[in-house]
């Protein structure tokens, strides 16, 4: 299965507050890419160009699958998500009144994850055992790190074949960020998923990353090949590697 | 003066009236309860319902219930179209879109109970059949057919939009999208027509119920005012959006309603069952089978 | 023409101008369309003839008061300070009538009332004039009381809405029973807006009561002969109705059908022999064809011939005295005996017929689904007052029912 | 004092001696007929919002507070005959408990439920008085006015003046309220209140103040109904009317601002009144209800907000 | 351990226990935090850490246990009154108030919370000085709902810092936050700590924690599994298994 990503020169803006410039990124089939950068840079915006959920003013957002093209700026979201395109959004965004089997199952809304539906469940519970312990839990009353798992589920729920995680790490135990990581890493490794993920735990990131991108104030600023020169790189070494231990 | 029969009578009454009540308010369990939309005007489309019933009815003598389904899917479309202008006006320029939601839809609700006057008149209409004006004889009680009908058709609306609310792929993501329309929107749904849809299931339900409301009594252009208050007590009561919750909270208040009526003074019915419901609130503010997180 | 001629031309034309408010939407508007159907019909033809005062047009001043008694203050305030009406007529109603009858009073102006329930009883105006065929407050249940003790009642239930009017004749009913020692065995008042009422009834057939007085608004009546016909209501029941508002339009009677039999209810005017007087035929000749058009009660045998009576009424006054000075005309309507079509009338010094002219009838031989049966005589008996009188009362209901 | 409140101040008090000078010089009843039903939707609007809009709590039992005003007065006048200023200020009174009670069974309920449980209340209370014999019960009760207080020389004329008190009596309340800490805290207990609590925003005491204070403004503002009406009856005190109209006009004005309700209940009384006597017939509801639709629509946030993008268009284009 | 021992606990929890339903999500929780403590609160997702600030905070109603604060038990008191007497937090999923610019966000905190009685001049100044240390000066007027997520978080904490307050229990504040981004934040809370406030920090960032803490406690299913300096927990054995990983 042939896919891959290239976006062009984008541009993208809330009103007045500019939050992309002239971004520029490429992801391969089967590559896993990083997206590095402090908050309020644009990683998000930049996830939800790519997701159709913010319009980008300028720029091409193209997504290449079996030879064909799609320009994903001008579909809307529900048909990038036919595409095979799923994200995992930053803050979650569960259906907290939803139980979390429900939530589950609207993951798989997209008609080509509904035959699949069985196999993916177990692979979902495999990978989280919590939510197969938890399914009739009301998602808005579980603990912030099983909603960020059960977040992480409902993706994969959609069989997608590109999956954007937008910071998953965030909120999670130690344990557990570099179980997610790992399991990431495994979605990518096993289901040969090509996945997108904009994270700041900079050495949990590289563990999975083959390369990644930094992005500062809207502009793709650093484009590295491999891990080793981006973890070279200076700006990585002031805001990632300077205090810690 | 204490008979066990009448508190049968008006228990047996009582449930069946019940089930009327959950019968209207059932499609407002869906705009209201799952969508949020403060659809006021629920009942003034319940009896525009009616009246396009009566029409059917008086015009070529089809059965209200016939006539009832018939309706459906005009008021389905009537449904879409009308969520649409909601959507286009409202939500899709955000914030505080409830309360002034509210005003609009008593605006609708005004202009929907003078269309019914200048077509159809300021006096009350009926409809016949042979299930009106007789009873099943059961003992020593008699329950009207109407009532009946009442139940018959209450139940099998319960049991259809909570089967199709919990099994089907649409089903749940009606009751998604009012909790996070974005992240809908990256399940591969599009929250505006899922919504536009849920909005048409719950006025297509619309038109069953009015033809309910006009066999169990008679209907006048601002019939609409009197549901207000009752329709959305029992959706408040049930605890937004359940569908078997909102069954349960119409009978209870139509069995309260009726032991009031009967057993001690008629005039208090109405305080009696809305301290009921305040009362409801006060101890469970998320209603009785609300699920709050 | 000469300058004198144009003037007396331009005084003809003034027209005199009559100022009202009716209820048009709001729960009263079925009542208050046909009410001023009879008033306007009322206009055109004087105004065909001619119009009065030596060719003054009649010209009506309408406005709709909601059916509420909160619009009616600034309403006729309008009419009397700012349209300087010559004359006032009230709502149909009495809740809309109530907070005007100070208001005339003190400024001195003829109110001609339309169909309301002992509003001047404590305000105590003299000028006011009501249309409608009352009487004296208890006549009206001094005469379904009469018919029920004749025909062997001896206990009574009352189940009265708990509105307004109806309570109203609630409480003249229970002072005339407890006059005549007629046990009340069941006695309740239910509220507005109920849906269903089946287990009233159930309750009110448990107390076993041979005479049932009810006094409901037009939106129960159906509602509670329905329960009646379903749950049945025992056969010690001689007489059931009395004051049930509703029964007099034609849309609900065309619907109910054959579950008015035997039913003995209140009603104003009916296609009775008795009943026609000068120009009645006429009326509703013109009333029909006007009633379609603008989807109004098609019979408006309950409120819009008094409505033309309203006008007849004034216009006997204006023409006997030769002006509109309303003092003069309050003279003349109360010490005279004035021709209408729904008969001759006279009034007792507070403003209410001296004598009741409210009849009772009872439904008979109706079918369903039909509209004309209505009018022809025979359908609707009147039992009371006896000078009317077309037929017997047949007891007990059960057996009128058949 | 800041500017701004000198200048309200003189606002107020010339209004109200416009107001007096009105009552002494026009001879024609009816503007104050008019005016007096327009001034009373003012105060019910202002009162209204201060739970409604600056709060966010719907109350959609305006008609109960406005009708428990009428009848605490008819009762004052049946059984004492109590004059106009001890029937307002036992309405407030009345309203002021009503309040308190109703924000004490409401304490938990949030969002929509508040508003239902105010309808409930509604039912509740007019079926109460429709049973209560003493008042009148359904069938209603006539009441005499008392004669005429000098210097009016018309009772309706003091009613208009007396309302027009209470008008800037709760547009002052309003007023001070938005730009107190009282306001701050309620829009953010409106925003969110758990957070409002964390905040050190005691959200209950506040929810019960501000349905205190609606509550006595909403019964006074009833209570002198009685003796302009010299009528009462459940049906017409407790109209649904009172709370879709009241509500209507906040909206329609914009809750943002104090002064939101008063130009929203000015317009759309005005049209009420006009309608009445112009139109005035089904077509009467039909446009209330477009207008309602129309207002809701093209101006969302109220013609307060639109005054305010208009401005701020302006300014920005200055710029 | 420190000299602060010798003074009573400022906040002192016994045997708290709370439920949802039948899932225990705080078993029989006891500790006592220390005036001008810094304590790092750490365990596993779901392991009752937001529980725990909940009920101290007054969010949730506790059933058996006591929570005594500065000697008194607040057990039964609303949340505004724990935070006038000073318990401030910040939620870990933002709760700004929407209507409001970030300046007004804090006003609201400066107007309720804080007892001094100080002129509005002062209110403006100490909000401004506030903004300024978590870097949100430049957004003073902007809407709260234009805030990205971890601006949003920042504003969480400013609010509480408003609020004056004893004890501030700051709840996974530094989420999604670079290192560099995390530094800021903790020298601004070593800063507030060297003030005499004490600082309850929920965290899942190790360096932070480790930092940050003089003692730091883990949970794990509701249960306190370790408690002490953190370089002991960190090397205890149970935390190793349920929360490092390591
Ligand atoms: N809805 C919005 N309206 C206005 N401005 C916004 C909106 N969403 C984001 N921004 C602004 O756009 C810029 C980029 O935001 P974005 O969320 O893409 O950053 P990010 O790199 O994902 O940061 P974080 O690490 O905080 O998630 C920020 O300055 C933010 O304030
Ligand atoms: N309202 C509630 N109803 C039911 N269960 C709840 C509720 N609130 C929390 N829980 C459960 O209590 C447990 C503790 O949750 P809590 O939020 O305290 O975890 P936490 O330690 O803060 O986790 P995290 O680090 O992921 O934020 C979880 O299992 C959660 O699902
Ligand atoms: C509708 C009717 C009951 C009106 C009644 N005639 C009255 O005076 O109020
Ligand atoms: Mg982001
Ligand atoms: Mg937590």
């Amino acid at each position: 299965m042939a896919l891959s990503l290239a976006i062009n020169d984008l541009d993208a803006d809330y009103g007045a507050v500019k939050a992309l410039r002239g971004a520029s990124l490429r992801v391969e089939a089967g590559e896993t890419v990083a997206l590095l950068g402090t908050n309020g840079n644009g990683k998000s915006t930049l996830m939800k160009c790519i997701a159709g959920l913010v319009r980008p003013q300028r720029g091409a957002i193209s997504l290449t699958i079996d030879g064909a093209a799609h320009d994903l700026s001008r579909l809307s979201t529900e048909d990038i998500v036919e595409l095979g395109v799923a994200m995992v959004p930053e803050g979650r965004r569960l259906f907290p009144r939803l139980t979390v089997l429900e939530n589950l199952m609207l993951g798989a809304f997209r008609k080509a994850a509904r035959r699949s539906i069985d196999r993916n469940l177990a692979i979902v519970f495999e990978a989280f055992p919590v939510l197969k312990e938890r399914q009739a839990q009301l998602a808005g009353t579980m603990s912030g790190g099983q909603q960020q798992m059960l977040a992480i589920g409902r993706a994969l729920m959609s069989s997608p074949r590109l999956l954007l995680v937008d910071e998953p790490s965030v909120g999670l135990s130690p344990l557990l960020v570099s179980q997610t990581i790992t399991k990431i890493g495994e979605l990518n490794q096993n289901l040969g998923l090509t996945v997108l993920m904009a994270e700041q735990n900079f050495n949990q990131a590289i563990r999975i990353a083959s390369r990644g991108y930094i992005i500062v104030h809207g502009e793709i600023v650093v484009a590295a090949a491999s891990v080793d020169e981006l973890r070279g790189n200076d700006i990585v070494k002031r805001l990632y590697l300077g205090g810690a231990t | 003066m204490f008979s066990f029969d009448l508190l049968l009578d008006a228990v047996v009454i009582g449930v069946l009236l019940g089930c009327f009540y959950g019968a209207v308010s059932l499609g407002l369990s869906v705009s209201f309860g799952l969508l949020d939309v403060p659809h006021v005007a629920h009942p003034a489309f319940l009896v525009l319902a009616s009246y396009a019933v009566y029409f059917l009815n008086e015009h070529y003598a089809v059965d209200p219930l016939v006539a009832g389904l018939l309706i459906t899917p005009v008021f389905f479309l009537l449904g879409l179209v009308a969520y649409r202008l909601y959507y286009e006006t409202f939500e899709k320029r955000g914030s505080d879109a409830a309360v002034r939601g509210i005003a609009f839809f008593f605006g609708v609700a005004f202009i929907i109970e003078v269309l019914i006057i200048l077509q159809f008149g300021v006096d009350q209409r009926s409809v016949t059949a042979d299930y009106i004006g007789r009873a099943w004889r059961l003992g020593d009680i008699r329950i009207p057919y109407r009532l009946l009908v009442a139940f018959a058709v209450a139940t099998a609306l319960t049991v259809l939009l909570t089967l199709y609310l919990s099994r089907t792929f649409m089903g749940r993501a009606i009751r998604a999208v009012a909790q996070d329309q974005e992240a809908l929107r990256l399940m591969g749904a599009n929250p505006i027509k899922i919504k536009q849809w849920a909005f048409g299931i719950a006025t297509a339900v619309l038109g069953i119920a009015g033809a309910l409301l006009i066999i169990v009594a008679p209907v006048d252009p601002t019939l609409d005012r009197a549901y207000i208050g009752r329709t959305f007590c029992v959706v408040v009561m049930a605890g937004l959006g359940s569908m078997g919750g909102t069954l349960v909270a119409a009978i209870i208040l139509g069995v309260a309603e009726t032991i009031v009526l009967t057993m001690f003074g008629a005039s208090w019915a109405p305080a009696i069952s809305f301290a009921m419901l305040l009362g409801v609130l006060a101890v469970r503010p998320q209603g009785l089978f609300g699920r709050r997180s | 023409a000469t300058p004198l001629g144009a003037k007396l031309v331009r005084a003809q034309q003034t027209p005199i101008r009559i100022g009202m408010s009716m209820p048009q939407t709001g729960g009263l508007a079925g009542g208050g369309k046909a009410s001023l159907l009879g008033i306007e019909i009322w206009r055109d033809d004087v105004n065909a003839k001619g119009g009065l005062l030596g060719g003054r047009k009649i010209e009506l001043v309408v406005y709709d008061d909601k059916s509420s008694a909160s619009e009616t203050p600034a309403i006729y305030s309008k009419l009397i300070d700012v349209d300087k009406v010559d004359l006032l007529f009230a709502p149909y109603a009495t809740v809309p009538t109530a907070p005007i009858m100070p208001m005339v009073k003190q400024r001195g102006l003829l109110l001609m009332g339309n169909f309301s329930f002992q509003v001047n009883s404590k305000v105590g105006h003299d000028m006011w004039f009501n249309n409608a065929p009352w009487g004296p407050a208890d006549s009206w249940a001094t005469s379904f009381l009469d018919i029920g003790q004749r025909a062997g009642g001896k206990s009574m239930a009352l189940l009265a809405a708990d509105q307004e009017f109806a309570q109203n004749l609630a409480k003249t009913a229970r002072e005339v029973a407890a006059k005549r020692n007629l046990p009340m065995v069941f006695d309740q008042a239910y509220p507005p807006n109920t849906v269903e009422f089946s287990s009233i009834i159930r309750a009110l057939k448990a107390a076993k009561p041979d005479i049932v007085y009810i006094a409901s608004y037009p939106p129960d009546s159906a509602g509670i002969l329905r329960a009646v016909n379903e749950i049945g209501i025992g056969d010690n029941v001689k007489v059931f109705g009395g004051g049930m508002v509703g029964l007099q339009f034609g849309a609900v009677m065309e619907n109910m059908g054959s579950l008015l039999n035997g039913v003995v209810n209140y009603n104003t005017w009916l296609p009775e022999k008795s009943m026609y007087f000068e120009g009645t035929k006429e009326f509703f000749d013109k009333y029909t064809k006007r009633a379609v058009e603008a989807k109004i009660d098609p019979l408006g045998y309950y409120l819009a011939p008094f409505g033309y009576a309203s006008g007849q009424l004034i216009a006997q006054a204006i023409n006997a005295v030769g002006s509109l000075e309303q003092k003069a005309l309050a003279k003349y309507l109360r010490e005279n005996t004035h021709k209408t079509i729904v008969g001759p009338i006279a009034f007792s010094p507070d403003g209410e017929r001296k004598e009741t002219a409210v009849l009772q009838a009872q439904f008979r031989g109706v079918v369903d689904k039909n509209m004309e049966q209505f009018r022809s005589s025979g359908k609707q008996v009147i039992l009371f007052p006896e000078n009317l009188k077309s037929g017997e009362l047949i007891a007990p209901f059960e057996a009128a029912r058949k | 004092m800041t500017r701004n409140s000198i200048a309200f101040w003189t606002g107020s008090t010339v209004f109200l001696v416009a107001v007096f000078v009105m009552t002494q010089v026009v001879g024609n009843q009816y503007p104050f007929f008019a005016g007096y039903v327009i001034l009373q939707f003012i105060a019910l609007a202002v009162a209204w919002s201060i739970l409604g809009g600056y709060a966010g709590y719907v109350n959609f039992g305006t008609s109960a507070f406005f009708g428990v005003g009428v009848y605490a007065a008819v009762f004052l006048v049946k059984a004492f005959g109590a004059p106009l200023p001890l029937q307002i200020l036992a309405g407030a009174a009345i309203g002021a408990l009503m309040g308190f009670a109703l924000g004490l069974l409401t304490l938990r309920m949030q969002g929509i439920f508040f508003s239902i449980a105010t309808i409930a209340l509604t039912i509740i209370i007019e079926t109460t008085i429709t049973n209560w014999r003493y008042v009148g019960g359904a069938a209603g009760i006539q009441i005499q006015r008392p004669a005429v207080t000098a210097p009016f020389d018309n009772y309706v004329q003091m009613l208009f003046f007396v309302q027009a008190l209470l008008v800037v009596l709760a547009v002052a309340i309003s007023r001070y309220i938005q730009n107190s800490w009282i306001g701050r805290g309620l829009q953010a207990l409106r925003d969110d209140e758990l957070a409002a609590e964390c905040t050190g925003v005691p959200t209950l005491r506040l929810k019960l103040l501000a349905c205190v204070i609606s509550g006595a403004l909403m019964c006074a503002v009833g209570a002198p109904a009685a003796m302009y009406l010299q009528y009462a009856d459940p049906a017409s005190a407790f109209n649904l009317n009172y709370s879709v109209t009241t509500l209507a006009m906040s909206l329609i004005g914009g809750t943002a601002h104090w002064s939101g309700p008063i130009i929203g209940a000015i317009l759309l009384g005005t049209t009420q009144q006009l309608l009445t006597v112009t139109i005035s017939s089904e077509v009467n509801v039909l446009v209330l209800g477009l207008m309602l639709v129309l207002f809701v629509v093209g101006a969302p946030e109220g013609i307060i907000g639109l005054i305010r993008k208009l401005r701020g268009d302006r300014k920005e284009g200055e710029v | 351990m420190t000299l602060s021992d010798t003074r009573s606990p400022l906040l002192r929890i016994s045997s708290l226990t709370k439920r949802f339903g039948g899932f225990t999500a705080l078993h029989d929780v006891s500790v006592d935090i220390r005036p001008g403590e810094r304590f790092g609160l750490i365990g596993p997702n779901g392991s009752g850490k937001t529980t725990l600030i909940n009920c101290i905070s007054g969010a949730f109603r506790t059933e058996p246990g006591t929570v005594l604060f500065r000697d008194e038990d607040i057990a039964l008191l609303q949340p505004h009154v724990r935070t006038r007497r000073g318990i401030a937090r910040s939620f870990q999923i933002p709760r700004p108030f929407r209507s409001m610019t970030v300046a007004e966000n804090l006003m609201v905190a400066l107007d309720f919370a804080a007892h001094e009685h100080v002129s509005a001049a002062q209110r403006r100044d100490s909000m401004m000085s506030i903004l300024d240390q978590m870097g949100l000066g430049p957004k003073a007027n902007v809407s709260a709902t234009q805030l990205s997520q971890v601006e949003l978080r920042k504003m969480e904490l400013a609010r509480a810092m408003a609020t004056h307050p004893k004890l501030l229990i700051s709840d996974e504040a530094m989420a999604g936050l670079s290192s560099s981004e995390v530094d800021e934040v903790l020298d601004l809370l070593l800063s507030l700590a060297s003030r005499d406030i004490t600082i309850i920090m929920i965290e899942h960032i190790m360096q932070a924690v480790m930092r940050f803490s003089e003692r730091v406690m883990c949970l794990d299913a509701g249960r306190i599994i370790a408690i002490g300096s953190p370089s002991e927990v960190m090397a205890d054995q149970r935390v190793q298994e349920a929360y490092l990983g390591t």
